[in-house]
């Protein structure tokens, strides 16, 4: 007699269940306990909301939120923006668009935190290239990572160097699907290219829009590598983002029931963009 | 006009490029001259190996190297055949409750495991697992995006397929081994590649979750070589970097083609 | 027959368990931090792999952890894991934390012979305030520094200044600042008077400035700080002044990491560091350069700063002894005298600098003697219980202010008071 | 002969539907069987019930006198040529042949004999290296029952094997299948919903409607003895007219109709379809359909009267009420 089906379905299904939930569902939950119970790296007895009350006394918080929705409100769109644009070049007829889709995607296979350092030079005043680039024109130059209103800005610029060309892959899979007589079809009518971009190609990449916007603001919340080397957060706290200020917590501060807090800060955010999510994907149906 | 348009793209998709590249050109400037012209351009450098040679020898990184290999490595071999079976089984078998497994697994595609450092960190104390490949493998090795990716392909995959490796008499795991695997071919490659790129650069986790040289990656351990703590010296950390990246990205300048290609073949868009 | 292998079986196991004590090595484990350049690693390799063959029951597995704070996270982790490590050298204003958790045992209880306690008072006593709470050594200094000022000689000639007389007071650095600062035509600033770095540990920085006013940070018990002192306050302001009213310095902050590179490439005549950089700067400086304590307030002064050693609880009594045996060897004087002229870092005690290779490389290098003649006019580092979370709000209001978002009292009071309700629970 | 295959009380419902209603057969060994009916009447739910790929919901299937029910797929002894040919596409045409085999570690001798043979049976020998993807659908078809017959199973079910191909090669590979099958001796259990192939290939024709048997019987039998109008209706091209008389059906095969001058039924022409041979005049009389095919090209005006008839003797009889054959009351129509 063999195995039921239902058996072995739930036997094949096991393994990868029992780690999703070892490590995505059970921390969840555990996280938000440890958010009512925590204290410190200590677990008290009875759940107190302390944490949150710290949570609304805590003046970084509000500055680390409102960095990390810029950082994503920015680095998103222009990523996306640069990915169209690039696979569109690489997809034309272009001379040597192998080298190009190459230099392209480059970043996407450099680690950040080595590449951070690199950053760091660019940067750097008084001996940073950018710096004495401007400095050829005259100008006194900029003090990139060390001046509140730029340091984010500065990181931004570093994030959308490494996803545009990742994004720029969807893209291009994308653009390749897309049915060539319609070109022609278009080509009959004497449309211009803009028109071809606005009318046939931009609306056929909607769906693959919509799955990139999502992936990009899912990892706009996770992509805080290159703080460690750049600024670390700082100067005043003025690039400091969600993830890193989790990590300052739980491991430079050992406020483990903190950093729970705004681990749940960061679920309620990624709730939301589950949400917004699920909505894409009934979407993406409609369109098949 | 149009030409003129035409010349205005084709010059900013270049410079864009060169932009794109740059870091990694400044890296190999760097290593490959003295110290004193990491901030300074000269034609007339002199050139030198002598950076990677003091990168070396600072940093272990035959060590972290091997490290980072097994690390991906198990990563990805886990991933593959995790999500391979719970792909099956969310793609081809009625069972009750898959629509609830199904978005209990997508999940994972919102709450990635750097975002749970902390509480996992505290799991894999508990299992005595700080500081081992498992210790930094074992959040990644079921993938969300693994499952729904290849769950996607193998419900593209014909039923009469299974249904005749079935009557010639393969079992269950055969019919995935000789009938789902080899179609989903381009979706392996593509994930794979994805998947190697993620881990041998990944960064928060390992740091968090490895203490010392046993298991410590390229990237912690660059973290660590060129922290801008000690002082930062572009070359040596310029030449650390091209040796840390070096293998990954031979690999990909040779296999960019099929890269980009499975992609497309993977219909991952 | 049958129970004639049973007994053998069982006496065999009997005596390899009597003899594996005896025969099997005692096992440490130890992180350590390296703060500044160099190939650090290479020498405290050097240093245990000296001690291994001196000790050849003791294997020691030293870890080199990244930075101070790395290296605390790791070794705290050890513990958590259950593969402890049984000392370590961490950040020498870790102990209040490292008490509140209950990691750490005062050396005082370790120490038991004569001569070992004769060890624990061999130190300068600057080096020992931020190691002793309550009475009781629980941090032994290992690399420690003092911040000193590094000035380059051939720009004070240019700048027609004598190069054998630095600014001694805030004053001077300003006017000598201004004096060494230099703008092109189009008039930008293209070398610097003065850098103080404002990354990574701007309150220790900080400390120096407020020292020289005369003011200390916090008291001894690390439940109590002063960042809105008026004095405090003041410094604050002088730092910014620096920037904003001399313009001898970059407005915003300066980045720790880089500054050495800075200093190299001649953009800045004068540069506040560790003495820990000493060496690199020796080795890599094109031009004649000169280090002087730091100029004064009120008064002379700079904060000490560094790693300490500290030995943890969870250690059997071999693995403790032969730990104390491990720390007494890193700092005697003869291995004291060779990391401090291989690092810069001071020698932790007067003898070292009595070693006859560390007597002579003073006097052939009068620079490396500095960080020594400084301490003196030293104090302690910032150190409270929740170290991290007080820091960094020191930190952020330091940031604030030399970045022009806030005035130094609305940043300095807006501390003092989180710091106050963090530090209120520990009095 | 004792049955090689049996069927019995067979069921199965998707969603509370039946899809396969109590069905009961027996085939013996040596058979050729066709499941006919249109789609949707459970020909194929049966045939993969029989394969074992699913599980009936009640009712049994013997092979050989033994229920093979909990028998997985694979150890059923039997072999499977699908609509779609089903052939793997990363592997070669032999790779493809001798999936099973090696899937069953037959041994290498052994596979390569087998695969010789069956090679040579379907003309495969110039494509053994080629993927799927480089085939024409015949030689796809080939590769597929090349496989079948390597496996050596005595049972061959095939679901709509030719119903991919067009008409010409369609006909060729009938008479093939058919001597493959009495070569090897096979049993086979053939679906399709197309009339043709099971009259001119079946020793036995099982015609399923709405998951129910509508008449199990030789092929001939369907022809001239029709159980049900389900079935009059379903052989024969154009099929059986049938016409309402008071509380019968009365059917006729258009080809028994022919047009005559005087003593016949006064029908109203709708159309004329001429197909070279033959033409087939559709005509009305009180409401039924009539149609009927006379020789050679007929051209009659849409709307005209005509006069047909039959002889009495190739009339059909069947009751309003029930749909079945009655065998009384010949020659009921007035021939005026």
């Amino acid at each position: 007699m063999q195995l039921s089906r239902q058996i072995q379905a739930w036997l094949l299904l096991l393994p990868a269940l029992c780690l999703l939930v070892a490590f995505t569902h059970y921390p969840v939950v555990k996280t938000v306990a440890r958010s009512f119970f925590g204290f410190g790296v200590q677990w008290e007895d009875a759940a107190s909301l302390d944490n949150y009350r710290y949570l609304l006394e805590d003046e970084v918080l509000g500055q680390v939120l409102y960095n990390s929705f810029m950082y994503a409100a920015i680095t998103v769109p222009v990523s996306i923006v640069l990915a169209i644009a690039m696979a569109l070049w690489v997809n034309s007829k272009m001379r040597y668009k192998g080298v190009l889709r190459t230099a392209y995607f480059t970043p996407t296979i450099l680690p950040m935190i080595s590449v951070a350092n690199i950053w760091l030079f660019f940067y750097s005043p008084e001996i940073g290239l950018l710096n004495k680039l401007l400095a050829l024109v005259g100008h006194s130059g900029y003090n990139w990572l060390g001046d509140p209103s730029l340091s984010l800005y500065s990181l931004m610029a570093m994030t959308i160097w490494k996803e545009a060309g990742f994004f720029m892959i969807f893209y291009l899979a994308a653009l390749q699907t897309i049915d060539t007589n319609l070109y022609h079809a278009a080509a009959i009518e004497n449309a211009s290219k803009w028109t071809v971009f606005r009318r046939i190609t931009f609306p056929l990449l909607m769906p693959t829009t919509l799955f990139v916007l999502v992936n990009a603001l899912l990892n706009a919340f996770k992509l805080v590598d290159h703080l460690f080397i750049l600024t670390k957060g700082g100067p005043n706290n003025s690039s400091n983002l969600l993830l890193y200020y989790i990590f300052e917590n739980a491991f430079s501060f050992f406020d483990t029931a903190y950093a729970a807090v705004l681990t749940v800060v960061l679920l309620v955010i990624l709730v939301v963009l589950a949400l917004l999510q699920f909505g894409v994907i009934e979407k993406r149906v409609h369109y098949r | 006009m149009n030409r003129i348009t035409h010349y205005l793209s084709t010059g900013l998709a270049w410079f864009i490029g060169f932009i794109w590249l740059f870091p990694l050109i400044y890296a190999v400037w760097a290593a490959i001259h003295p110290s004193e012209f990491a901030t300074r351009f000269s034609l007339f450098a002199p050139l030198t190996l002598d950076n990677f040679k003091e990168a070396w020898n600072q940093a272990p990184f035959p060590r972290y190297m091997i490290n980072t290999i097994a690390i991906t490595m198990i990563i990805l071999a886990g991933q593959l055949v995790l999500c391979t079976l719970a792909a099956y089984a969310l793609a081809r078998m009625q069972f009750k409750g898959r629509g609830f497994m199904f978005a209990l697994i997508l999940m994972q595609l919102m709450v990635v495991p750097e975002i749970l450092i902390v509480e996992n960190y505290q799991t894999l104390a508990g299992l005595s697992l700080i500081d081992t490949y498992w210790g930094v493998a074992l959040p990644y090795l079921a993938s969300a995006f693994g499952i729904f990716l290849l769950r996607q392909t193998f419900k593209t995959v014909p039923e009469d397929l299974e249904n005749a490796a079935r009557i010639e008499g393969c079992s269950l795991l055969g019919i995935i081994w000789k009938v789902y695997v080899p179609l989903a071919k381009p979706t392996y490659l593509a994930f794979s590649l994805v998947s190697i790129s993620y881990h041998w650069n990944n960064f928060l986790w390992p740091l968090v979750v490895t203490n010392t040289e046993n298991s410590r990656p390229l990237t912690v351990g660059m973290s660590i070589f060129g922290a801008p703590e000690s002082g930062v010296d572009w070359s040596i950390i310029s030449a650390g970097t091209l040796i840390s990246v070096g293998p990954l990205l031979i690999l990909f300048l040779i296999f960019q083609r099929q890269f980009v290609q499975s992609f497309m073949q993977a219909g991952i868009k | 027959m049958w129970m004639n292998k049973v007994k053998t079986t069982v006496i065999a196991g009997a005596l390899c368990a009597l003899a594996a004590p005896a025969m099997a090595n005692t096992e440490l484990t130890m992180f350590y931090p390296v703060a500044v350049g160099g190939a650090l690693t290479k020498i405290v390799n050097g240093i245990i792999a000296d001690f291994e063959t001196a000790n050849p029951d003791i294997d020691v597995n030293a870890i080199y952890a990244g930075n101070y704070n790395d290296a605390r996270v790791k070794a705290l982790a050890a513990l958590q894991s259950g593969d402890p490590a049984q000392l370590s050298v961490m950040f020498s204003i870790d102990v209040h934390e490292l008490m509140d958790l209950d990691a750490i045992v005062p050396f005082d209880d370790v120490v038991t012979t004569d001569e070992e306690k004769a060890w624990l008072g061999s130190f300068y006593p600057a080096l020992m305030e931020n190691g002793v709470v309550d009475g009781k050594t629980y941090g032994v200094p290992f690399q420690r520094s003092t911040i000193v000022m590094y000035y380059n000689k051939d720009l004070f000639r240019e700048a027609g200044l004598d190069p054998e007389k630095p600014p001694t007071t805030w004053d001077e650095l300003a006017e000598m600042g201004a004096a060494l600062t230099k703008k092109n035509s189009d008039g930008n600033v293209e070398q610097w008077g003065a850098m103080i770095p404002s990354t990574a540990y701007p309150y220790w920085m900080f400390g120096a400035l407020t020292k020289q006013q005369g003011q200390v940070l916090m008291n001894q018990d690390g439940n109590e700080t002063y960042f809105n002192a008026p004095k405090v306050v003041d410094a604050l302001n002088y730092w910014k002044d620096l920037g904003s009213k001399h313009g001898v310095m970059p407005e915003g902050t300066i980045e720790w990491g880089t500054l050495r590179q800075n200093f190299l490439e001649q953009k800045t005549a004068i540069m506040w560091h560790s003495t820990g950089n000493l060496t690199t700067v020796k080795k890599n400086a094109e031009f004649d350069f000169g280090v002087a304590m730091l100029p004064g307030g009120s008064a002379l002064g700079s904060p000490t700063g560094g790693g300490n050693f500290y030995l943890f609880k969870d250690a059997t009594d071999e693995e403790r002894a032969a730990s104390l045996k491990l720390v007494q060897f890193m700092t005697s004087p003869e291995q004291a005298a060779l990391w401090s002229k291989e690092t810069g870092y001071m020698g932790v005690s007067p003898a070292a600098y009595e070693v006859p290779e560390l007597a002579e490389y003073v006097e052939s290098f009068p620079p490396a003697a500095i960080a020594r003649d400084q301490l003196q006019h030293a104090t302690a580092e910032l150190s409270t219980h929740q170290a991290g979370r007080v820091r960094k709000l020191l930190d952020d209001a330091i940031q604030s202010v030399l970045s022009g978002q806030s005035t130094s009292e609305e940043a300095l009071n807006s501390a003092q008071k989180q710091a106050d309700r963090i530090l209120s629970r520990y009095r | 002969m004792s049955s090689f295959l049996s069927v019995s009380g067979l069921c199965r419902y998707y969603d509370g539907a039946a899809a396969v209603d109590n069905i009961n057969f027996e085939v013996s060994e040596g058979e050729f069987v066709a499941l006919l009916g249109p789609s949707g009447c459970g020909k194929s739910t049966t045939l993969k019930m029989i394969a074992g790929l699913e599980q009936p919901d009640a009712g049994d299937i013997n092979i050989n006198g033994k229920s093979v029910l909990s028998e997985s797929p694979g150890k059923r002894n039997l072999s499977m040529v699908f609509q779609s040919y089903a052939l793997f596409p990363h592997l070669s045409v032999k790779e493809n042949i001798v999936f099973g085999l090696k899937a069953r570690s037959v041994p290498k001798a052994e596979q390569k004999k087998r695969l010789d043979s069956a090679v040579d049976m379907v003309d495969l020998r110039p494509h053994l290296d080629k993927k799927p993807g480089q085939l024409s659908g015949g030689q796809s078809q080939r590769v597929a029952l090349a496989r079948s017959i390597v496996s050596n199973a005595p049972l061959c079910l095939m679901d709509e094997p030719l119903s991919n191909l067009d008409t010409k090669l369609r006909a060729d590979m009938r008479s093939e299948i058919r001597s493959l099958q009495k070569k090897l001796k096979l049993t086979v259990i053939y679906v399709t919903h197309d009339q043709v192939e099971a009259m001119s290939m079946a020793d036995k024709i099982i015609l399923l409607n709405k998951g129910s048997i509508e008449q199990a019987a030789e092929p001939e039998i369907f022809y001239e003895k029709p159980e049900t109008t389900f079935v009059a209706s379903f052989i024969g091209h154009p099929p059986m007219n049938l016409i309402s008389c008071e509380d019968v059906q009365i059917g006729v095969r258009p080809e028994h109709v022919s047009l005559v001058d005087e003593s016949g039924l006064n029908v109203v022409v709708n159309e004329s379809d001429y197909q070279g041979s033959e033409t087939i005049i559709t005509t009305t009389y009180q409401g039924s359909i009539i149609r009927a095919i006379l020789e050679g090209k007929q051209s009659i005006p849409s709307g005209s009267s005509i006069k047909v008839r039959w002889e009495p003797a190739s009339e059909h009889h069947f009751s309003t009420k029930t749909s079945k054959r009655v065998d009384t009351r010949p020659g009921l129509l007035p021939f005026q």
